[in-house]
């Protein structure tokens, strides 16, 4: 047989995915990702929720900035916390991550500070840490770009001969464009170790995923030779499994591999939409029940090792970072004006020079006008 | 007459330009239920369907290149890209093709794809949402280039740019979708002034400001407080930035001899770079000083709490027109 | 099971195809093809053999005017034959066509004239015939791009509720292209009735199509939700046959379908390419001995429907169809100067209007200077 | 020094920049065993071997985003596009990404890319292959744009790209290649003119012709030929469009007053019309007349047989100097 036929109905199931821990938190075996979770421990796990609700106060605290005027704009991430965390946590400290816009969860387990958080949708600066501090690129707003700079900086571990890898989070969205398909194409050709996040949480702002792809986005990937697992998102355990699936493959020098979570935002687009003109409250309701933090409470307590002790410290680590997330908006200064031309180029330039020069005098000028 | 905001004239020109001919459909982003990022689609999939109001998937060399398809089968597709910084991955189908195919048939084929962009900054937005990109679409030949300052011409010369053969990229100014204004919905277009004639917007006789888009307001500003200066400031609201109706400007120069030109995009190679060139051109004898420009740095667009330092204002401007003025300004004194 | 593994391994196997004759001119059966050519008799198959005579006889006369310096450039489809006139031969005359600057096989289906092969290459005009007159676009010289106005043009014929179908062809370097991956994407999305054709004829100029692929390209689509087939591209009775498939597909309503047509380019990408850089003249003789045309000769030959008056009638066609395109290419009169600002724009323009007065102007200064 | 054609001299920069330093890597289509559809890249992967003489999948966008990826990891990516008319794929890329990722990074990732474009036209090339797309990349903040003119500048200039921690847009003209030149291989780079500065091909008091890349020998056959008519031009090739050297063109507007500025590309909003504004803004009181601009049309690039009449001649720029020296020419009696 030479004729090749979509291998699934033009129907998304959101449950045909791989999982070990159903939406109630009872643990379940999975063939394809059991022996990466050998070694996750009672401790691991706690960690693994700690980490989810830092990264929903995080959130919370980021919705509210924005609500009180104090950011610009916020991109919710609630719903999304255990595809970001899950696989985030499977990284080493020197891979390199290539984030979108909506990947707190990633920057905090990359190590992102509370300022990093904010200060970008505050309109104060276009990133904020450094990106070489954490090994994770500034959040990419152009959809799908990012993909290719993680195949690109793939090439360059193959270079470097290391057993680093690289990856890209991008959403459903974002598997429509010619970026993220040449991604695939590039890192199939050249073998690259770089793996590929997609995030669908079923909405690209109004539209639903059935608008990008009829049928699993995960099964795109196998027909450009690049193995992928289609995961349940909202499933922490399932998510790290998945990563560690991956960057194994691209470690040990097999190439890239593909990732789709399937999961949901759970909030609006940016605190600017409003999802109520395009879905309905039942589905957001329906995955209200697959919450992924709840998820993993009840895992816990099921292996008696969620207790209110527990609890409360999670809690107040939580509200420690929120206030500092908080305070790192409030007390935010804006830069001088003349900053704008600060690094444009990275050597002299004299055309900027210029501008600069001048700029700074029509600004003296208010100055003296003023005095 | 109805006193309509900006994004609602653009609003009713897609719904009668859809009404009017069936060909007529419009392609983009969440254009659909959600009625756009700005809802200035609102309601228009609701009444014309989901095959004339479509939602695409996200991918804008997608969106343009299936308009040249529906183009060459008949359609006029009106093509909504979200945000100007969007513009970009859409480029090579712009400008290898929808520019280029009517040339390249000897004009069996035609290409009347109208492009909305909503457009520049001034909206405290992130990277990439307040972009300036009209010059690289006035350099590139094939193409007509439009950009609006009020809800009256919006719905005009939104309406012209459907109705137009040619491919024309409309320019939305964001910061004006919600500014009000008298606009005449059931005006005969026959009557209309053509999109490619400029509108002189305030008379003067000292200094000629030329301008277009969300710069509009801020020169006819610049222009009330020079009054009470005693300047004397002539406004021109170019509205079609290519083709320029240089009849209308080389008028204008020719009497007051003094010109500023003001945009936000960057100055390099900028929409103003040619205005200058083309009024120095054809007014050299008339010019009694250096044309000025007053445009956004050469830099990329800056973060929101910073774009007041980038995006021109009123005083920049009225620092320019002391400037060919020859009166006290930020450059005397500086040898370029 | 939730992973998804390439099914073919990372090696391409150019006899992995559908197939109907072998290369030595045998008929065999095959399950995917047999129904869709049920009713090929002789004469069809005799026609078929025609079309794919003349097609080479006009690339032959295209590489000596070439030579000769009456064309500027010229790209060869020697070899690729079948695959040009067996699919286009599937096409209603009212379908719509989007080929690219190799598929002069295809443009002679379509009905171009002898004119049409050369004045472009010969640098008189950017294209030659009126697309809506043999309903075949402009050939495509942006690797890719024709593939999103075949599916732009098939959401047309979806909203004028015609049964209709358009078609795409572009190269295995093409199909790397992010354009082409947008294509299958919106084609699904909107199960546009369009066919794509990947002409993978083994070289991208001098790239190997391993460069781009690893696993056979007619495996991506179905990622997609878009059913493909890898067809012998030097079986012109299979390429009738795919096409067929997949036109039935799109014209049911069954959304769009990609075929893979596996051919060789047995000449240089242009005449200004030198292939002898980078590929092994045992390739080239491989290939020779599949050449499509003898094989249906053989096949001709065997059903004893192959004498010399035959061939000495498609001999004598494609002399005359030579002797035209000659004719054309020489007795071709160079459009007058100011014509270059013809058909810039549809309607009138200021701008132009004043730049084509001074042009003709200044042109006619210089007549006046030699009187 | 060494007898070079102008393609060799870019193989040389690009062989000697790989020896250099093990960063720098090249990429493209058909850069390796081909060696380049110009042979530019010949031999070089023979040479450094495939993990650094790069042929890529056929994706410009691709090309571009790795290149960016492999930046942020600490190379030099050094790319190809085959042809001018084929960058606009990777325009998104190039725009969003290696122009503003410093920017948008505060300093902390560098993109030392160089996106080397064969260019422009008069070669008799098929459509798409002949484009002057310079001004889009002089339009953008955040790089670099140079044009090169002889095997020398070619060779040097290339090498100053490769080195620098900006992104550079560096257009070799292909009519060009074969071009002739000494060519000094082992000259300290330290010692030779920076990137940004300009070069006085041809000092002159009447007319300042400013341009660069392959109208660079047509201007220098105009000054010859206007020399036997007693007029005296001052050729500058401005070798770097963006920034430009604009110590180097005053000193020279303020010596003749006369400006004729030529390039291939459309006029409108072309690198022309900054370098008249520029001008005229900064030697306003020292022009003599309406500097003069000798352009290809606003028309999309015309086909083979009639690109003549488009690439800006000898004689037309002849007839740019009649006209800002006041003397009878095409435009004598238009008004505009
Ligand atoms: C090239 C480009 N086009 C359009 C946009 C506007 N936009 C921002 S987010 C978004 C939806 C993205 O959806 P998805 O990829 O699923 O990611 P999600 O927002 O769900 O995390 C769109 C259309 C953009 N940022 N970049
Ligand atoms: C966007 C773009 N990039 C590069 C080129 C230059 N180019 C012309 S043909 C070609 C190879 C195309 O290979 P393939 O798609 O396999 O088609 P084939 O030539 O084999 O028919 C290349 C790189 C182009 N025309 N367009
Ligand atoms: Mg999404
Ligand atoms: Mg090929």
């Amino acid at each position: 047989m030479h004729t090749f036929t979509a291998t699934t109905e033009p129907q998304i199931d959101i449950d045909d995915v791989a999982r070990l821990v159903t939406p109630d938190g009872e643990r379940i075996a999975d063939p394809d990702l059991e022996r990466w979770i050998a070694d996750v421990d009672t401790a691991m796990l706690q960690s693994l929720y700690r980490d989810m609700v830092l990264v929903r106060r995080v959130d919370t605290e980021g919705v509210a900035l924005q609500r009180q005027g104090q950011l610009g704009l916020w991109a919710p991430c609630q719903g999304q916390e255990a595809t970001q965390v899950g696989t985030a946590r499977g990284f080493r400290a020197d891979d390199f991550v290539f984030p979108s816009y909506r990947e707190i969860g990633v920057q905090h387990v990359r190590g992102a500070k509370p300022e990093d958080f904010v200060l970008a949708w505050r309109g104060e600066s276009h990133s904020t840490y450094n990106p070489y501090d954490i090994n994770t690129a500034s959040p990419q707003i152009i959809i799908g770009a990012q993909s290719l700079h993680a195949v690109g900086y793939a090439m360059g571990i193959q270079r470097d001969g290391t057993d680093q890898v690289a990856a890209a989070y991008f959403g459903d969205g974002a598997s429509s464009q010619g970026d993220v398909n040449e991604a695939m194409v590039f890192a199939s050709s050249f073998r690259a170790p770089v793996i590929f996040v997609c995030t669908n949480n079923q909405w690209a702002i109004s539209e639903p995923v059935t608008v990008q792809a009829k049928f699993p986005i995960a099964g795109r990937a196998p027909g450009f030779g690049i193995p992928s697992m289609r995961v349940d998102g909202n499933d922490v355990l399932a998510c790290l499994a998945a990563m560690r699936w991956a960057a194994d493959i691209a470690r040990r020098g097999g190439g890239p591999a593909f990732i789709e979570a399937v999961t949901y935002r759970m909030g609006p687009h940016t605190t600017s939409d409003d999802p109520t003109r395009y879905r309905d409250k039942e589905e957001v309701e329906r995955w209200r029940h697959r919450d992924p933090i709840a998820r993993v409470e009840a895992l816990l307590r099921k292996m008696d090792a969620f207790d209110d002790a527990f609890a409360a410290q999670v809690g107040a680590d939580a509200d420690a970072l929120g206030a500092e997330v908080r305070a790192a908006a409030l007390g935010a200064v804006t830069r001088p004006a003349i900053e704008v031309f600060d690094d444009v180029y990275a050597e002299p330039h004299t055309g900027l020079t210029e501008q600069r020069a001048w700029y700074g005098s029509y600004l003296d000028g208010f100055d003296t006008e003023a005095a | 007459m109805t006193k309509l905001t900006m994004a609602k004239s653009i609003n009713e020109a897609l719904r009668r330009g859809m009404a009017d001919d069936p060909k007529v459909l419009i392609m983009g982003e969440d254009i659909g239920k959600l009625g756009g990022v700005f809802r200035v689609t609102d309601g228009l999939q609701t009444e014309f369907g989901a095959q004339r109001v479509i939602d695409t998937p996200l991918a804008e060399a997608g969106i343009m290149g299936t308009a040249v398809g529906l183009a060459f089968r008949g359609y006029r597709p009106v093509v909504e890209i979200q945000f100007d910084g969007f513009v970009y991955p859409a480029f090579d189908q712009i400008v290898c093709q929808v520019a280029k195919l009517h040339y390249r048939t000897r004009g069996n084929v035609k290409m009347p794809i109208t492009i909305r962009i909503p457009w520049a900054g001034g909206v405290g937005a992130a990277e990439h949402h307040s972009e300036s990109p009209e010059a690289y679409f006035v350099h590139t030949s094939g193409l007509r280039v439009v950009a609006v300052s009020n809800p009256q011409d919006a719905y005009v010369m939104l309406r012209q740019a459907i109705a137009s053969d040619d491919p024309v990229v409309y320019f939305e100014p964001k910061r004006l979708y919600h500014s009000k204004g008298e606009v005449d919905l059931d005006a005969d277009l026959a009557d209309a002034p053509p999109m490619g004639v400029a509108r002189v917007a305030r008379e003067g006789s000292d200094v000629t400001i030329l301008t277009y888009g969300a710069q509009v307001p801020v020169a006819m500003d610049a222009a009330t407080a020079a009054e009470d200066d005693g300047v004397s400031i002539e406004v021109i609201d170019l509205r079609s930035i290519s083709p320029v109706d240089y009849r209308t400007v080389t008028a204008s120069v020719r009497k007051t001899g003094r010109v500023v030109v003001t945009h936000e995009a960057a100055r390099e190679a900028g929409v103003g770079a040619e205005l200058i060139a083309s009024v120095t051109e054809r007014c050299f004898n008339h010019l009694e000083a250096a044309p000025a420009r007053v445009t956004g740095h050469d830099i990329p667009y800056p973060p929101a709490k910073l774009e007041k330092h980038h995006v021109p204002d009123l005083d920049r401007i009225l620092d320019a027109v002391d400037r060919v003025l020859d009166r006290p300004n930020s450059m005397s004194g500086v040898s370029l």
